[in-house]
């Protein structure tokens, strides 16, 4: 029972949807966007579910004294600071609990959550992204080895390319004859991206879209059920 | 469909039209205008009456015999158009009306339709074919075989799994099919008394994620030693979430990575931290931008459809096995679709490609 | 000399960080080889006579900026040496004020003497792109009733015989995505006849080079840091784009180094392993 | 007093970049305060993000000014809070209603959008005319792309052992997708040094004002 409605509700909903998409007329050409409407809402109040796990977990972490519990603490309080600036005095354009909290940001110039946002939230974000110069570095130093005919291609086609893309990569081979600018680095580069690489990542494209339309159509039928949890 | 006819000046041909009419099966968002005036006619220009009833300006033509489809209206609402002309002795303008409406069927979605409808009746037959006992052959995936070993590896060195499963929402396939496998591995590390880390993103994939954990220990009779904890979220920011996931990978140091999912540009950052730790990595998403990251820095990956194909895969069920036949028949389908286009390109015949390639 | 994995990491690391830091302190002005598209913009602006007005239009917002900001640095710098009046419009809203940012830098290292109204002027932000733009072309005035500062637009010396867009001689939309460089070509080249060029970010260059074509819709094209840098080196300088565009190089050049090193560490360990099998098997 | 927030803003602004960079070298304590305060700051961040721009706007602000025209929004509002039964167990099983609504839905919409965009699109495109008159590299480059997407295609096909003659094309499928691999690896470079040039200029122009 504490099964069967849920398999129901996902075959209606699923079938719905799907309808839909051939039905220019209302209220079935509304449908989808409303759903997706309702999904934001909802997902919304589910965000609840994941702070109070978040909580849940720092907080047995620090009662436990586990390991690093005192950074936890930390995530725990910045937490809590980042929240409560947030209500009470909003963010951006929006004002919190308190207003705009102007007096604050004569002080700081900004809003405190805006504050936090642009000089550490930012930095944090910002810097952890730039990690993948280093990794894409140490990634390549490591894969691109001479082993197989496969991880050749790999590798050539990738070094053709960081080539073709810097500016020596147009130096190097700028001495070629016109009837050999097919071989200038750049324009080999762009022949790579447009042909061969277009051609496999269609392949993927197309392929993966058939795998798409197999899952939903085993979990809209209740063929795959194994999200749904137990039946107790 | 109310007609408006006002010409302001004298007219020197007779066969001169501005016609405005519904386009038909669609969802009544645009309308189609024709006119058809004597050559002697340039610069002409089409206008519509915005709300306040004044003119603007849609699209200025040489053409004294074109058409302009007007897109992004209201259905059931009355428009007004102009079109005036000029040539070397005077000026014409003309003034109609027209409604667009919806209809029930999408006729450019045909083609749409035809494609879905017959790749899920193969799919549903290999089913039903599986269903009537008939053995159907699926190679091995490399990938998949090697998920039970991982967690073998694991479960020797006394160390715990991490799963990721993406960075999508539930609304994304990608992270469902990430979860079913999750179910598959969830039970095998039940069986095996190995711990697993799933951290999620967001709050929807973590009741998801714990649910169907939650399952598979029951199933395996480990009930006990499901953890709730084991399953919890994050953050939802990319890369905080990320952070995270760096610091759980260095300080547990689990001997086997799960990346299965939707994954961006973080991919990357993942998978090298999780290869310095020294743990077996499998990866899958069909996010075909990333896969190069997962490629060279993974022992294993699930490219694109095979992350689809995964959990019909592992359950071994005749029935989700049979589904992948389906898959099957539509990739020999589309490689005879594709060349069927080739030859009817290279003979001039375009039709066939336009019936594929309609705007969606 | 053995080297475990994690720290032959450690030294990809710091490496890689000084090398990019390094270009970036100390310039280096490599010369880049100019692709035909950077020079045609380059000669549309370098070819038009001084005294003529001409608008920049900056499409695009922070987000961006280090991809379109040194190309308009660049072009501002041009055309004020070549003695043209500048207009600045913008199809986005933070554009107007990131024109401010580049004029005042301008004029602080390069041209003290400019005077706002003579030689430049910022008539803001417009919405509707398209819209906004047909307009121009059938009155200035009317779309710009006043400048960002409040200026009305007849009392403003420069624009005197500017009635239309016709009367401009060239605009350039600096362009991170719609609207932008798209509507300028649709609108000012399409129905007005304006020669339109610019600059767009990388990814979305290829969008634009069909319109580079025999109809010169498209009077050239910047894409990206590396034509910004190809620009910089055309006017003879060493700009921004041409700094990070070193960094740039040299981070590619050392990621290659790092693969030839790889290769030749794992040949030197086959090498080593076939000699010690031989020598098992001989002794 | 802004003037100096600001400045100190900075400071701590490459204080953290510090923190998160010394991961590089190895986890540390600067990395894991950096790391548990992204966590908790990001996570409060996207819970007042999602109150002022998705709940309040699209639910209780249409609510509020005109309660029975968006009558309907109580429905999502409703499953919503049916989500939040989970919090207790014996309650939890309420949240499957909404959790199947949403991944019906998910699995449809995904349904669509996928045969679409990445299928039937993909299909058409490749429907070409490879011989291109004049032009010997396009005509070669437009037969790689056949040939390529359709060997590519065959590589994924489960229901054969990739033996003898049926080996061939999906070897040729995989040459095609390694050649792809590469190069988009080759292509991204670019764009993740273009981040770390994008740090620098921080620390070195707006913290250390060493760089113009």
């Amino acid at each position: 029972m504490k099964k069967n409605i849920p398999l129901l509700i996902v075959l209606v909903a699923g079938l719905l949807v799907i309808f839909s998409e051939f039905i220019p007329h209302r209220p079935f050409s509304m449908i989808t966007e409303t759903l997706e409407n309702w999904f934001m809402i909802i997902s919304g109040f589910a965000m609840l579910l994941g702070q109070i796990s978040l909580i849940q977990v720092n907080s047995a972490k620090v009662r436990n004294k586990d390991e690093n519990w005192v950074y936890y603490l930390i995530g725990l309080i910045s937490f809590a600071v980042m929240l409560i600036t947030g209500l009470l005095w909003g963010m951006d354009k929006t004002a919190g609990i308190l207003g705009h909290g102007e007096g604050i940001k004569t002080w700081l110039g900004l809003k405190p959550f805006d504050y936090l946002f642009e000089n550490v939230y930012q930095h944090l974000s910002a810097t952890m992204f730039s990690l993948l110069a280093f990794f894409i570095a140490s990634a390549a130093y490591r894969a691109f080895i001479i082993r197989s005919f496969e991880s050749n291609l790999l590798m050539i086609t990738a070094v053709i390319v960081i080539l073709g893309r810097s500016s020596f990569g147009a130096m190097l081979t700028g001495w070629l004859p016109d009837s050999l600018s097919w071989l200038h680095l750049p324009k080999l580069t762009d022949f790579i991206m447009e042909f061969p690489n277009s051609a496999a990542q269609r392949a993927i494209m197309i392929s993966a879209g058939l795998g798409v339309i197999g899952s939903s159509l085993r979990i809209i039928l209740g063929i795959e059920r194994s999200y749904l949890g137990s039946d107790e | 469909m109310l007609l408006l006819f006002g010409a302001f000046c004298s007219l020197t041909a007779g066969n001169t039209t501005l016609n405005v009419s519904d386009v038909p099966h669609d969802a009544g968002d645009a309308l189609l205008i024709k006119w058809n005036l004597p050559a002697a006619y340039k610069d002409l220009t089409l206008a519509k009456a915005d709300s306040a009833g004044i003119w603007q300006e849609l699209n200025l033509s040489q053409e004294p015999v074109g058409e302009f489809t007007d897109t992004d209206l209201a259905p059931n609402q009355e428009y007004r158009y102009r079109l005036t002309a000029i040539s070397s002795s005077d000026t014409v303008s003309f003034i109609k009306n027209g409604i667009p409406t919806e209809q029930w069927f999408y006729l450019k979605k045909m083609s749409f339709l035809i494609f879905l409808l017959v790749i899920s009746f193969a799919i549903l037959f290999y089913i039903w074919l599986a269903k009537q006992g008939k053995d159907l052959f699926i190679r091995r995936i490399n990938g998949l075989d090697s998920m039970e070993e991982a967690i073998g590896r694991a479960t020797e060195k006394g160390k715990p799994i991490l799963f990721v499963p993406g960075l999508a929402d539930l609304d994304d396939i990608q992270t469902i099919a990430a979860l079913t496998i999750l179910s598959h591995l969830a039970r095998k590390s039940a069986e095996y008394d190995t711990d697993l880390i799933v951290p999620c993103r967001s709050s929807m994939v973590l009741s998801t994620a714990r649910e169907i954990v939650k399952e598979a220990y029951q199933s395996a009779n480990k009930a006990d030693s499901y953890k709730e904890q084991s399953v919890f979220y994050l953050t939802d920011d990319q890369f905080g979430y990320v952070a995270g996931i760096d610091g759980i990978m260095v300080r547990e140091q689990p001997a086997a990575n799960f990346f299965l999912g939707t994954f961006w540009a973080e991919s990357l950052i993942l998978t090298e931290t999780g290869f310095g730790t020294g743990a077996i990595q499998t990866a899958g998403t069909a996010q075909a931008h990333q896969l190069p990251f997962f490629i060279v820095s993974c022992d294993y990956t699930l490219i694109g459809e095979e992350l689809f194909a995964a959990s019909a895969y592992l359950s071994k069920d005749a029935q989700q096995l049979g589904s992948l036949k389906g898959h099957d028949f539509g990739k020999l389908l589309i490689i005879l679709l594709i060349l069927i286009g080739v030859v009817m390109e290279i003979s001039g015949l375009h039709w066939f490609t336009n019936f594929f390639s309609p705007e969606l | 000399m053995k080297l475990t994995p994690l720290v032959e990491r450690r030294i990809i690391y710091i490496v890689l960080f000084v090398a990019v830091m390094l270009p970036l302190i100390f310039p280096i002005g490599w010369r880049t080889e100019v692709s035909t598209h950077a020079r045609m913009a380059y000669d549309l602006i370098d070819k038009t006579h001084a005294g003529k007005v001409v608008i920049i239009s900056f499409d695009y917002d922070p987000s961006t900026m280090t991809e379109l900001h040194p190309m308009a640095l660049s072009m501002i710098e041009h055309a004020w040496s070549k003695g043209q009046k500048i207009i600045v419009t913008a199809l986005w809203p933070q554009g107007p004020q990131l024109a401010d940012e580049a004029f005042e830098q301008i004029k602080k290292t390069k041209f003290p003497n400019k005077v706002y109204g003579e030689d430049y002027v910022n008539l803001g932000y417009k919405v509707g792109g398209m819209v906004s733009i047909q307009a121009m072309g059938r009155s200035m005035q009317e779309v710009f009733p006043e400048d960002s500062s409040g200026l009305k637009y007849e009392d403003i010396p420069m624009l005197k015989n500017i009635t239309t867009l016709k009367d401009v001689a060239y605009v350039s939309s600096l362009s991170a995505g719609d609207p932008g460089m798209k509507n300028w070509i649709m609108g000012a080249h399409d129905m007005f006849g304006v020669a339109v060029t610019g600059g767009t970010t990388a990814i979305s260059a290829p969008g634009f080079i069909p319109y580079i074509n025999s109809q010169n819709q498209l009077v050239g094209l910047l894409g990206g840091l590396k034509a910004a840098s190809e620009y910089e080196s055309l006017m003879g300088v060493v700009g921004p784009a041409s700094v990070k565009m070193d960094a740039q190089s040299v981070a590619h050049l050392l990621i290659l180094v790092f693969i030839a090193i790889g290769n030749i560490k794992v040949l030197v360990a086959k090498r080593k392993k076939s000699q010690q099998e031989q020598e098992v098997t001989n002794g | 007093m802004a003037e100096f927030m600001r400045v100190f803003g900075l400071y701590l602004g490459a204080f953290f970049t510090f923190c998160i960079f010394s991961f590089l070298y190895k986890d540390n304590p600067f990395y894991k305060l950096a790391e548990q305060i992204f966590v908790g700051i990001s996570a409060a961040y996207w819970l007042i993000y999602i109150i002022y721009n998705t709940l309040m706007p699209n639910l209780f602000d249409k609510l509020i000014n005109d309660f029975s025209g968006n009558a309907i929004l109580l429905i999502p509002a409703a499953l919503g809070i049916m989500m939040l039964m989970r919090i207790h167990p014996k309650t939890a099983w309420i949240s499957r209603y909404p959790l199947a609504l949403v991944i019906g839905t998910s699995a449809a919409i995904s349904m669509l959008r996928y045969t679409k965009s990445d299928l039937l699109q993909q299909v058409s495109a490749t429907m070409i005319n490879p011989i291109v008159p004049g032009s010997v590299i396009e005509t070669v480059g437009r037969f790689l792309l056949i040939i390529g997407t359709i060997c590519g295609i065959y590589f994924f096909y489960f229901s054969k052992k990739q033996e003898g003659v049926y080996a061939v094309p999906s070897k040729i499928g995989i040459w095609f997708l390694m050649m792809s691999f590469g190069a988009s690896f080759g292509y991204t470079v670019m764009a993740r040094v273009s981040l770390l040039i994008g740090r620098l200029e921080f620390l070195l122009k707006d913290w250390l004002h060493i760089i113009q």
